[in-house]
């Protein structure tokens, strides 16, 4: 173990260490236009300290990616390093031996003090050791709007999630599309959860999520939600992509006028070359309520039985939460940097509210966090189907405790 | 003389399905058997064990005077015809004659001598070279023997070789498998549902039905003395006529219906009285004639003719029995005549009904 | 064989009688059906993305660009490999090729021997290939995944050709052994009694009468296993990646707006290698079906 | 060998057996060791990684009050009925259309084949295009001047599972056409011969005489296009990804999707297994049916 600890804090310290070049291959899902230019800040920071960074990139977002990964990991041909949202997906394999202890990394950079907010370590951390590297925060409580379409009509661009349901029957007259929503289950669910946490407010989100009160669940309060949901999904009846990026591609090029989204959507105006508060408005907890919850990614390392591959793996786990990484990461991606003590600047408009709200500390864990992949599952089947077709808010609700209730 | 093949109590089932019964089987060398049979009654099967191609369930099998019962079909020292020739298609006829020798290893020169030999006895010599799709139906068989003959055996199996030739060719090749034998001299076992093939052919003949040979004996044997109704029956074309009687007078006559035909010198010795009796009458041992002989001739009514060239079938009703006589086509009587029939008793075979065996 | 293959039925006498005209036509509008897809990916692939988007699928380019085709081939991206589907396509030929010729092989021995060799049982096993059949994928990919391990070649090519030989033995076991059941069972009897065993026979006189089912068995499984992606994600690594998943790769990862014009000529350039086989082997394929591919 | 003693049955035709041990091997361990496996982790909790932590039949409990899973076994139901009717049907017919000395049948054929090529993903996202009210074939129609044309059937929770029979059939057609055309080439020239002389119509001569004469066919592309549509998976991926709603969901796709996404591995086994029991129940009177009854002779 010794000489590990000192392998890993020579890494760490000695940084282009051309004499240790080992390859390592890298599977996630990151296959978008701001994803892509994303992942390649990390493969140039780790190419340039002596290793070779192998993209093992798998398209179709993470449903089509992990059974891959984790086929490969059980099936004994793991690869050097894999993507997982931060949360539970990767428990089991952790609790199966089958992930490197990240822990003498972490002590040795002092992950637990830079890291924030700390919750994200936590995720990380299995019986005290800590199994996998935290890379970004993502929060998923957006609204997105094209500032033109509502010029054009003569509007005031909407402010908050009321607003805009207010002006939305004017945006349809025109022949735009009100709401853009990709027809893949979780962003039904997402856009439910941010109407959770806009219209239902955060103490309502927090006693059904992380207090597990069911009778909050089955309470009036969230059927407000649901019947606000309800009407949303009147809003994006004529939306029919199935893509995220192509729901957000509506409202880059003015056929929808808004969409629900996490802030990764970000990404793809930044690569559309618009810029925020002119082309684009963003609105964090729907401008209704300023929390963002702290979803996002981590990066996992299998056991590989090898001391080389094990060395580079290390490094590339210190390398992915060190400041300069974290910068150059995070600003392609859109998404908030995992540390409070680096210069994010140079970040646009969008970034800096959430970087805001990052710093005042309200924050609520994300569903990943808070739900077992199972249920987050279900929830988004009973969104999907919730959104797509004309099931009462009532029985939503119902279906909806009911799944919560199964879990406990 | 020494045994060629030795079938003992060979037993063949097919899950639940017993097909061949605790069968015997002996064969002389140089000996010509045929199995004959309806379909369906084990004699491809009978030949299928012989040769190794189906694995019997009970009993042993000697191929001169070794035990084959579990040898490979090539080490048995057996050649085989099949019905459909069986060549193999890709290869010339040539290619067919050689392959067994080939897989078996013999010497090249060895291989050219013997395909010489059996080309010259078979007339194909000019074929060597084609393949079988170039080839008529008498010569593809041709080759198909062939095929036996190189392989320089002393048991031939036949497996209804002549069933897919036209008559006229059937009856030349027919000939042609009879020289053969005379030639070689080696034993033959010939399966065919043709009785005329059998009767031509065969040194005996083993009729079978139901996986049990019912007789086996030299063709006049069968033909005259044929051991039960069904031998009886299934042996002449056109087939023995059959009359319901009864012995009586100690086994000294026969009553058919009011007629009572006298049994001296009966092939078979007294019968003793059984009130069901048949009477079996092949066409050809009965005589038409105007007038009536007491315990030597039945009364019957001429109900229509087949001429058959220079014989003719005539059909009479014999109380309110089918019969059929052959006779001269010239001296065939007019339909709807009273005659008598002349029954040659020597010739005839009585049967008990319900034993079905011959008395 | 080739006399099983001939048209039946009445030749129409003239050339418009109403019955020619309902029978073309008929044939027309079917083949249209089959044909609009092909023609709107051929037109798509040849438009710039501008022309896509304010035109009709079903026009013809106003400016014929080769650019997506290239785009398509060399220089697609998924993460961060820009190399499109080229670097795919010689890793699916190394897995097409020994996994169509093994699991041909076995399956036309497993095809002989159920019909020729029967054992105890042997109906049994091939009853079971069949219910192997119509298991999903999907299903049998845990198992698959633990079997791979335990035998230590999880993650090779020689792990994705098993796996190819085996999902494809049902029906191909069942192409072979219909289709020695419908040769004579007496070129196999005459063959034992000329002395040739289990694999001379199987070579020397089955094997070469067999061509027509043997293309047949050639083309299904050059086209499933070309097309496969399922398999060759979950059970191989980057390195050898079939064409699929880059053609997946390319059209799933969306780059901003979807660029349909290079999806569809990447799809037709992942699907050029069946689509060859089919155009120049399609006659083959029916003789080869006519040929005892069908009888029970 | 020595023909005189009976040999020991397993070593009997040593290399038939040797042969089939990839077969043998395949059916024992994939297919029923998969099986069984599958069947018993599906009585388990098992999630990400399979463990064996009894809980009984709770996952079927769960599985069979799942709106998603009914959904999908009756859009299973709804979609393979139509479509082993309309695949069988329309493959039928084009292979009479085919046999009657058609002109230029080689192309033809060739039209009809060649979407046989293509995997289903790419048959998905084609028709998902020409479907596409946005641009595809309603825009086209709108634009030549009628306005209210409508055909937009991939979007609605009613009509969806004809969208993706029109793919479906679009690509599986041609391939039974082929193995219809087969079989009618099979049939015995003087059957027609005799029906004409009987005077039967030709549509009743194939109805009545030719297409019970196809049975071992029939049979055959029914067990194909069967084995098709229960794996029935790349398509409706690609195609519409069970939207709207739970319209056009299938159950290989909740399979993969509690498998992996939901990482419920004992929800996706006990699918799987009610999957797999289905196929059983049709496969083992055909099985009973082909090798139970007939014994060579």
């Amino acid at each position: 173990m010794k000489t590990f600890k000192l392998a890993a804090l020579l890494a760490t310290v000695a940084v282009p260490t051309a004499s240790f070049a080992t390859d390592l291959e890298v599977t996630h899902w990151w296959t978008s236009g701001g994803e892509a230019a994303a992942v390649a800040e990390l493969a140039k920071a780790f190419d340039a300290s002596g290793d070779k960074w192998i993209d093992g990139a798998i398209a179709g977002g993470g449903d089509t990616a992990r059974p891959v990964m984790i086929s490969r990991i059980t099936g004994g041909d793991p690869m050097g390093a894999t993507q997982f949202n931060h949360g539970q997906q990767a428990l089991e394999l952790v609790q199966a031996g089958l992930m490197l202890d990240l822990t003498d990394v972490a002590e040795a950079n002092k992950w637990k003090e830079v890291i924030n907010p700390p919750s994200l370590l936590d995720s990380c951390t299995v019986d005290g050791k800590i199994y996998c590297a935290p890379l970004n925060i993502h929060s998923p409580e957006w609204l997105w709007l094209n500032n033109k379409v509502y010029t054009d009509l003569g509007l005031p661009v909407p402010a908050n999630w009321n607003e805009f349901v207010a002006s939305a029957a004017q945006v349809e007259a025109a022949g735009k599309i009100p709401l853009a929503l990709g027809r893949q289950p979780w962003q039904s669910n997402l856009a439910f959860g941010a109407l959770t946490i806009g219209v239902g407010g955060l103490d309502l989100w927090k006693s059904i999520n992380v207090d597990k009160n069911m009778d909050a669940a089955g309470g009036a309060d969230m059927l407000k939600v649901f019947q606000a949901a309800a009407d949303a999904r009147k809003l994006a009846a004529k939306s029919t992509v199935q893509d995220w990026n192509q729901a957000t591609n509506m409202v880059i090029t003015g056929e929808a006028a808004g969409q629900i989204m996490g802030d990764w959507a970000q990404g793809e105006f930044q690569v559309a070359g618009k810029v925020a508060g002119t082309d684009y408005t963003c609105l964090p907890g729907m401008g209704l309520n300023a929390y963002i919850s702290t979803g996002g990614d981590a990066f996992y390392f299998p056991v590989t039985g090898d001391a080389e591959k094990e060395a580079a793996q290390k490094r590339l786990a210190a390398l992915l939460v060190s400041p300069a990484v974290q910068v150059a990461f995070n600003l392609k991606k859109g998404s908030l940097p995992i540390r409070g003590d680096i210069d994010m600047s140079t970040a646009n408009d969008c970034m800096k509210k959430g970087l805001e709200i990052l710093a005042s500390g309200n924050i609520v864990p994300a569903g990943d966090q808070v739900w077992s992949p199972d249920v987050q599952t279900q929830l988004g089947d009973l969104q999907g189907q919730f959104w797509s077709g004309d099931m009462s808010a009532e029985d939503a609700q119902a279906a909806y405790v009911e799944i919560l209730k199964s879990s406990m | 003389m020494t045994h060629s093949i030795q079938v003992k109590d060979l037993k063949l089932d097919f899950g639940s399905v017993s097909v061949l019964k605790n069968l015997n089987l002996d064969v002389a060398e140089g000996e010509f058997i045929v199995l004959l049979g309806p379909s369906g009654c084990g004699k491809s099967t009978l030949l299928n064990c012989l040769a190794g191609l189906l694995d019997i369930t009970d009993g042993e099998i000697w191929i001169k005077n070794k035990n084959v019962t579990w040898s490979e079909p090539s080490d048995r020292g057996i050649g085989m015809v099949f019905q459909s020739y069986a060549l193999y298609p890709q290869m010339t006829v040539r290619g067919n004659l050689s392959f067994g020798l080939k897989n078996a290893k013999v010497p090249k020169d060895e291989i050219d001598r013997r395909i010489a030999r059996a080309s010259e006895i078979l007339q194909i010599q000019p074929l060597l070279d084609r393949k079988p799709a170039a080839l008529s139906g008498g010569q593809r068989q041709r080759v198909a023997i062939g095929r036996a003959l190189v392989r320089d055996v002393d048991v031939f199996l036949f497996d209804e070789p002549l069933s897919n030739l036209d008559a006229k060719l059937r009856a030349e090749l027919r000939v042609e498998i009879k020289r053969l034998h005379s030639r070689l001299n080696n034993t033959m076992i010939y399966v065919t549902h043709d009785q005329i093939e059998a009767l031509t052919l065969a040194d005996r003949i083993a009729i079978m039905r139901g996986g049990i040979i019912q007789q086996l004996a030299a063709p006049q044997e069968i033909y005259n003395r044929p051991v039960n109704l069904f031998v009886a029956g299934f042996i002449g074309s056109p087939a023995m006529n059959f009359l319901k009687g009864a012995t009586v007078d100690n086994g000294r006559a026969i009553q058919v219906g009011d007629v009572k035909l006298d049994l001296a010198g009966y092939d078979g010795g007294q019968p003793t009285d059984r009130p069901q009796a048949i009477l079996g009458l092949r066409p050809e041992h009965l005589t038409i004639q105007d007038h009536a002989e007491a315990g030597h001739t039945i009364p019957a009514l001429v109900e229509l003719d087949e001429p058959m060239g220079a014989d003719a079938l005539v059909w009479l009703q014999v109380m309110g029995q089918q019969v059929s006589v052959r006779v001269p086509f010239e001296r065939r009587p007019v339909k709807g005549a009273q005659v008598h029939l002349k029954v040659d008793i020597s010739k005839a075979s009585i049967f008990d009904a319900t034993t079905e065996l011959r008395v | 064989m080739a006399d099983t293959v001939t048209p039946r039925g009445k030749r129409p006498q003239s050339r418009f009688t109403t019955n020619n005209i309902v029978l073309y036509g008929i044939l027309g509008v079917m083949s249209i059906y089959y044909l609009l897809p092909l023609y709107v990916m051929v037109m798509t692939s040849l438009k710039d993305m501008v022309e896509i988007r304010v035109g009709n699928i079903f026009a013809p380019p106003v400016e014929v660009t080769f650019q997506p085709w290239i785009k398509a081939w060399s220089q697609a991206c998924t993460g961060l490999n820009c190399d499109g589907l080229s670097r795919g396509f010689w890793n699916s030929v190394m897995i097409t090729v020994p996994s169509v010729i093994i699991s041909i092989i076995v399956a036309s021995v497993n095809g002989y021997a159920l019909v020729n060799w029967k054992f105890k049982g042997s109906e049994v096993f091939f009853t079971i290939l069949i219910f192997g059949s119509f298991i999903p994928y999907q299903i049998m990919l845990y198992p698959i995944v633990i079997i791979l391990r335990e035998l230590g070649i999880y993650g090779t090519l020689s792990g994705l050709i098993l796996v190819h030989t085996i999902f494809g033995m049902p029906i191909l076991t069942l192409l072979f052994r219909n289709y020695f059941s419908s040769l004579p069972e007496e070129l196999f009897k005459a063959a034992r009694v000329d002395g040739a065993g289990f694999w001379g026979i199987y070579f020397q006189i089955m094997l070469p009468m067999s061509m027509p089912i043997f293309v047949v068995a050639l083309i299904l499984q050059i086209t499933g296993i070309w097309n496969d992606f399922l398999f060759g994600v979950v059970f191989t690594k980057p390195e050898i990646y079939p064409m699929t998943v880059q053609l997946n790769n390319i059209v799933n990862s969306v780059q901003g707006v979807k660029e349909y014009n290079v999806n569809m000529a990447a799809t037709m350039l992942t699907g050029l290698v069946p689509l060859i086989v089919y155009f120049v082997s399609g006659k083959l394929f029916v003789r080869g079906i006519a040929a005892g591919a069908v009888k029970g | 060998m020595s023909g005189q003693t009976r040999p020991v049955r397993v070593l009997r035709n040593l290399n038939a057996k040797i042969a089939a041990v990839p077969m043998i091997l395949t059916t024992l361990v994939v297919f029923v060791g998969g099986t069984i496996w599958t069947v018993i982790y599906s009585f388990t909790n098992s999630k990400l990684l399979p463990k064996l932590q009894w809980v009984g039949t709770a996952q079927y409990e769960r599985l069979w009050n799942n709106d998603l899973w009914n959904a999908a076994i009756h859009n299973l139901l709804f979609f393979g009925v139509m479509s082993m009717v309309f695949t069988i049907g329309i493959g039928f017919l084009l292979a009479v259309l085919m046999d009657q000395k058609i002109r230029f049948e080689d192309t033809f054929r060739t039209i009809m084949l060649y979407p046989f090529a293509l995997s289903f993903i790419v048959t998905g996202l084609v028709w998902q295009w020409i479907l596409d009210p946005g641009m595809g074939l309603q825009e086209v129609v709108r634009r030549m001047g009628w306005e209210s044309f409508s055909f937009d059937p991939l979007h609605d929770p009613d009509t969806v599972l004809y969208g993706l029979l029109i793919a479906g059939l679009w690509q599986g057609t041609g391939f039974t056409m082929c193995l219809m055309l087969a079989g009618l080439r099979g049939i015995d020239e003087d059957i027609w011969k005799a029906a004409r002389v009987d005077g039967i119509p030709r549509w009743k001569t194939y109805i009545f005489v030719v297409i019970p004469m196809m049975r071992p066919v029939f049979i055959t592309t029914l067990v194909l296009v069967a084995a098709g549509i229960i794996k029935l998976y790349d398509l409706v991926v690609a195609q519409t990804n069970g939207n709207p709603g739970n319209a056009s969901q299938m159950p290989a796709m909740y399979v993969y999707r509690y498998m992996f996404t939901a990482q419920n591995l004992g929800q996706g086994f006990a699918a799987s297994t009610m999957m797999l029991l289905s196929v059983l129940i049709v496969l083992i009177p055909w099985a009973y049916l082909e090798f139970g009854g007939k014994k060579r002779g």
